[in-house]
């Protein structure tokens, strides 16, 4: 199976092929985009004795170099990995799934007015209604959690489309709090 | 001795302090409130009183019902652990009231060095020399006037404060508004009391501290130093001992200096008196901490005392069982706070479930952690995990083991700051022992996200465990059978045959 | 110094010469037989291995492939660790043949030390009292005719032992027969020779041991004493330092009498020459261990210095950077092994999957581990998983300090060791230091099945997780759904609806 | 539910009282027996707030005393428990049940001249074959597992009737060696 993997800003396939119970032939290429143009670079073709220990340890061994490695799916097609405190995250989906998925989003969702919070915490205070004219910079949201508060600013002028938070509301890492247009 | 001592605290301090009760064979009583029923100090101390819900302010820092589990319980001694009621006199004096022995310093101490005016004052008293700045609890207006006075860069400080909480370093006039704000907030939050006062910046100082011991009769000895000038946000990730810039001469003065502050507040109990020390290794008196600190074990392991079997005893009434002669320091030691932090997303709080907990072994490893496998850090409180302790014969042989043991260290489901810690130790100057208390930020930009090596292999892996999942559900939607991977991921259960 | 060195064993001790060489920047590889694939030091090596089949004479025992995997590897020495080849002079050899560093005494020391009587006479000439017995390897007519001549009690031992395997106390004549052929058979299973010879058995003596590192330009130091009287079928158990029966004196004594017996042999690295000491204090040499000793951590944790990384660093090349002024024991330490074994059966060996493995923490301890939670102990090797070690400031210290972390430490799925050294913990003779060899036969009595509170914890719990079990289940034949409890418990998967 | 209990040579009546999410009202009785009279002595009765991390730890609040304690079932209602060190091994079954296996198996099932093995290990020699004469104290397998060789011996006169394991087996503590009648 192809397996599309993103980690970072770059994009990588990755051909897994099983060939007995534990032993798995991996080639990883990077795919380097360049306009509408995109090339898939070979990085690395290993063979690798994988062994898992648990729901989420994988002894491997490649090529006699062995490997603890730590790999969670934290959320649907995304993966943590530990490995001797290096720290990865990475996005993982099938080449075909992938495809479709891109077709039925569109290549990259981000929505330049969304304020979204980079931590889990509570609301401590909202300072913007909408329909409020803000400006760059400007404070909209608190959120505290572990005793450290941290303010959320406009990241452009603009006008408070929707406030999707309330003082007290509990949001997890990612969740949209504003959006300004 | 006592019998039973309540340990109002939470995390791996209380896990800590049960420890060193269960060595001395005194029953411990836990506290904990609705998110930490589940927590390690609970399953490990050999009673347990739920005080409320998870906010501090009305569970770990009620006094009132802290005070009614320890009546309720039969604990004769109270251990407030650091933070939360352990600077609080209110709270000596509520457990005094009570009958109950507070496990601390005397709270007229506890007032003295409490408010930092008043424990310069009293340094200043004992000839001790402090740092330029202002003393008294300032309005706003105060503050903006005083700033320009001393003129930038300056810090604000909480009054009540300490660990970084309610403490800003402003540059310059135009950020003074917000800092004030935020900082205000966060003492607030954190102590109760939004007080700040001002004080001169001194740039690249080194921050050292030296732990001492005083018992109720007068007797007084120094542990000897910590260097905690790897810092973030004035809170504190790496402390070692001794000090890169610490001689035995050096060491000395200011060991006396510290016992000369404690005298002169009237002070017993275990207890830390802080320093900057300047690059023409002048020192100066900074605050001093009435409680045991976060990073009292690289003191024990380098003198091979017990500082809260030590505490507990002063509390009791006993003698100090050392003199001065009694300390040598052996070897080297360093502790890494784990913090639930996310250090590539600017250390933004962590919270969560931890799903794999694997810690170091070996020789020369302490862990003091005050979570398992399963646990789950709740948001309300310090986002501190863990705690790495290393000994080395030397300051290389302490470095070269907590790479190892950090790298042994796997904390899963939520970010720690293991690979901040990793790339310090990996720093030149941090190596050659050439930093200051601005080192951190000078680091962070190094802060990577491994080799290519490690990305191609967790490439590999994560799409094999994708593979995996894929495998194993394609036989269900065939089979209809089960899916033992179901198990794995949270989210997978939502998955239908489909997708 | 070397850049990547073979370890040439397994579990606890592969991974601790592990731990030694990443904090001295060497690569490491390991080796593994089938059952090993998934044994912690693979997970911990740089580079790993397949050597053959799970019998030890096939895998870790085989020469030939090891060193074909040092020569693959690039590997430049190999550290064989205790048992296996480490006290193998075949093995000394086929290094240096293959131009391979031998981290270990050089093979002239280990085929004199080895043969214990060749030893025996080394310590005579050294000038070093020995116990009376015989000295050559015995046929079984001449082992019981020696024997009447001396008269019973008597020790059969191997040969080419240690570690207790081949070694068997006989009290009468009856026993002598089956005593000898078990006794060969064990000696030719652990060591591939089963000759054996006789000595008188001396009646509560006191096993101490005298840790030696010696370089190869002569200089020579020695660590401190091992106390390890705490034996069962000549397997020691526990072991501590300092010894309770010791003092500067003799300390300087016996550590000298090492040394002359070292320089007698010709002798460099780490080594242990082990003394029995009766009750008048004369002690009398028994052999000299040319390796590194399961043991040697509680004599790290006094005196601070790293044995396996001195060995490396001796087999380098390197000279010795202490000198004996240097060497200073501070506090006291004891080791726990915990064993694979039944206490309650005899101390029958318990192969099998570690279900559960939670170890303690604080301060004071050391877990050296080959175990993790998941691994599967096989039965074709020592049954050590880890050990537990304790640093106090005084024995009294490590005693409460050792009951503490030896009640955190849970280990299921197999039966281990931890109870039985609680009740050694807790016997009296123990606690006040009066012991000798023949302690844990006289306290096994009192391996009881824990406490009425326990019992009654444990009766409640286990009703609740059958009753959790049984609602699960029923809601499975009602709904005819998932049962999340079918992944926990074995053999649950069986079960049907009816029962 | 009504639960009995076996714990060495004794046996207990175990009462579960599911009360809310983590509540438990448990009652131990204690069965002594004496010919045919048996008579269940009250031990204790507990009012438990149990809480189950993983598969088998529990942290347990038992009027404000805490206990942290592994249990886990080693084979079918047979439990193995761990609490502060010590370590105790029960047999647990619904009252119902074990009243229907007692009818269908007996009260007890020893076979006196069975010998069974009380460790794993691998069989390395046998002394004895079916229709052997054997006295008490004779050698009749040896096993071997962890280096340490165990002999396994006749605990009585008699004649050898079947040989459950040849050399080289690998059997579990508790299969059956060899019977003897």
């Amino acid at each position: 199976m192809a397996y599309v993997a993103i980690c970072g800003d770059k994009e990588f396939k990755v051909e897994v092929k099983k060939k007995g119970d534990f032993l798995y032939d991996v080639a990883i290429y990077e795919i380097k985009k360049d306009k509408d143009e995109s090339e898939e670079v070979l990085l690395r073709e290993l063979s690798l004795d994988v062994r898992r220990h648990g729901c989420c340890t994988y002894s491997v061994l490649a090529d006699h170099r062995s490997y603890e490695v730590d790999v969670e799916e934290k959320d649907n097609h995304m993966y943590e990995v530990l490995l001797e405190g290096e720290h990865y995250e990475l996005k993982v989906m099938d080449e075909m799934k992938m495809k479709l998925e891109r077709l039925l989003h569109g290549a990259d969702d981000i929505a330049e007015g969304e304020v979204k919070t980079s931590m889990t915490g509570k609301v401590t205070r909202v300072f913007v209604a909408e329909g409020d004219q803000v400006k760059k910079g400007q404070p909209l949201v608190i959120l505290e959690a572990m005793k450290m508060e941290n303010e959320f600013k406009a990241p452009k002028d603009g006008v408070v489309k929707v406030v999707k938070v309330k003082e007290g509301d509990v949001v997890n890492t990612g969740a949209v709090l504003v959006v300004i247009e | 001795m006592f019998e039973k001592v309540l340990v109002a605290n939470r995390s791996e301090i209380a896990v800590r302090i049960i420890r060193a009760c269960k060595e001395m064979g005194i029953k411990t009583v836990a506290v904990f409130s609705d998110v930490d029923r589940d927590a390690l100090h609970v399953r490990m101390a050999d009673e347990a009183y739920h005080i409320g819900p998870p906010p501090a302010r009305e569970s770990y820092l009620r006094i009132d019902k802290i005070i009614d589990v320890a009546k309720r319980s039969g604990a004769e001694a109270i251990h407030p652990g650091y933070g939360f009621l352990a600077e609080n006199a209110e709270f000596a004096q509520a457990c005094e009231d009570a009958g109950i022995v507070f496990i601390g310093p005397p709270k007229e101490s506890i007032v003295a060095m409490g408010s930092k005016t008043v424990a310069r004052q009293t340094a200043m008293k004992a000839d001790v020399p402090v740092i330029p700045g202002t003393l008294e609890p300032l309005s706003d207006e105060e503050i903006f006037q005083k700033a320009e006075e001393i003129g930038f860069p300056i810090m604000l400080k909480a009054v009540a404060g300490g660990g970084g909480k309610g403490m800003r370093l402003v540059k310059s006039r135009e950020e003074l508004e917000s800092a004030v704000r935020l900082a205000r907030s966060e003492a607030k939050g954190a102590f109760g009391d939004d007080s700040l006062y001002i004080e001169k910046y001194i740039e690249n100082p080194r921050h050292v501290e030296m732990q001492i011991l005083v018992d109720r009769y007068g007797n007084g000895i120094y542990l000897g130093e910590r260097e905690c000038s790897i810092q973030r946000r004035h809170q504190k990730v790496i402390e070692e001992t001794p000090s890169v810039i610490m001689d035995e001469e050096l060491r000395r003065r200011m060991g006396e200096a510290a016992l000369r502050v404690a005298k002169a507040a009237g002070y017993y109990s275990a207890g830390t008196v802080e320093f900057l020390v300047d690059k023409d290794r002048n020192f100066y008196f900074l605050e001093v901490n009435t409680r045991l600190q976060v990073e009292h074990p690289v003191t024990e392991m380098v003198t091979g005392i017990d500082i809260v079997k030590e505490m507990i005893k002063i509390a009791a009434g006993e003698k100090l069982s050392y003199t001065q002669d009694d300390v040598k320091m052996e070897g080297a030691s360093m502790e890494f706070r784990i913090y639930a932090e996310d250090p590539f997303n600017n250390f933004m709080p962590a919270p969560g479930k931890i799903t794999g907990f694997r810690v170091p072994g070996g020789p020369g490893i302490r862990v003091d952690a005050g979570v398992y496998e399963g646990a789950v850090v709740p948001m309300e409180y310090d986002p501190i995990v863990a705690k790495l302790i290393v000994w080395g014969k030397d300051r290389k042989e302490v470095i070269e083991r907590s790479k190892r043991a950090l790298r042994e260290f796997v904390v899963r489901g939520i970010k720690t700051t293991i690979p901040f810690h990793l790339v310090v130790l990996d720093d030149e100057r941090f190596v050659s022992g050439d930093f200051d208390t601005t080192f951190v930020e000078s680091v962070l930009d190094k802060l990577g996200r491994g080799s290519q090596e490690g990305l191609e292999l967790a490439l590999a892996l994560a799409a094999i465990a994708e593979d995996q999942k894929e495998y194993a559900s394609e036989r269900v939607c065939k089979e209809g059978g089960m899916d033992p991977w179901k198990f794995f991921g949270r989210k997978m259960l939502m998955r239908t045959c489909w997708w």
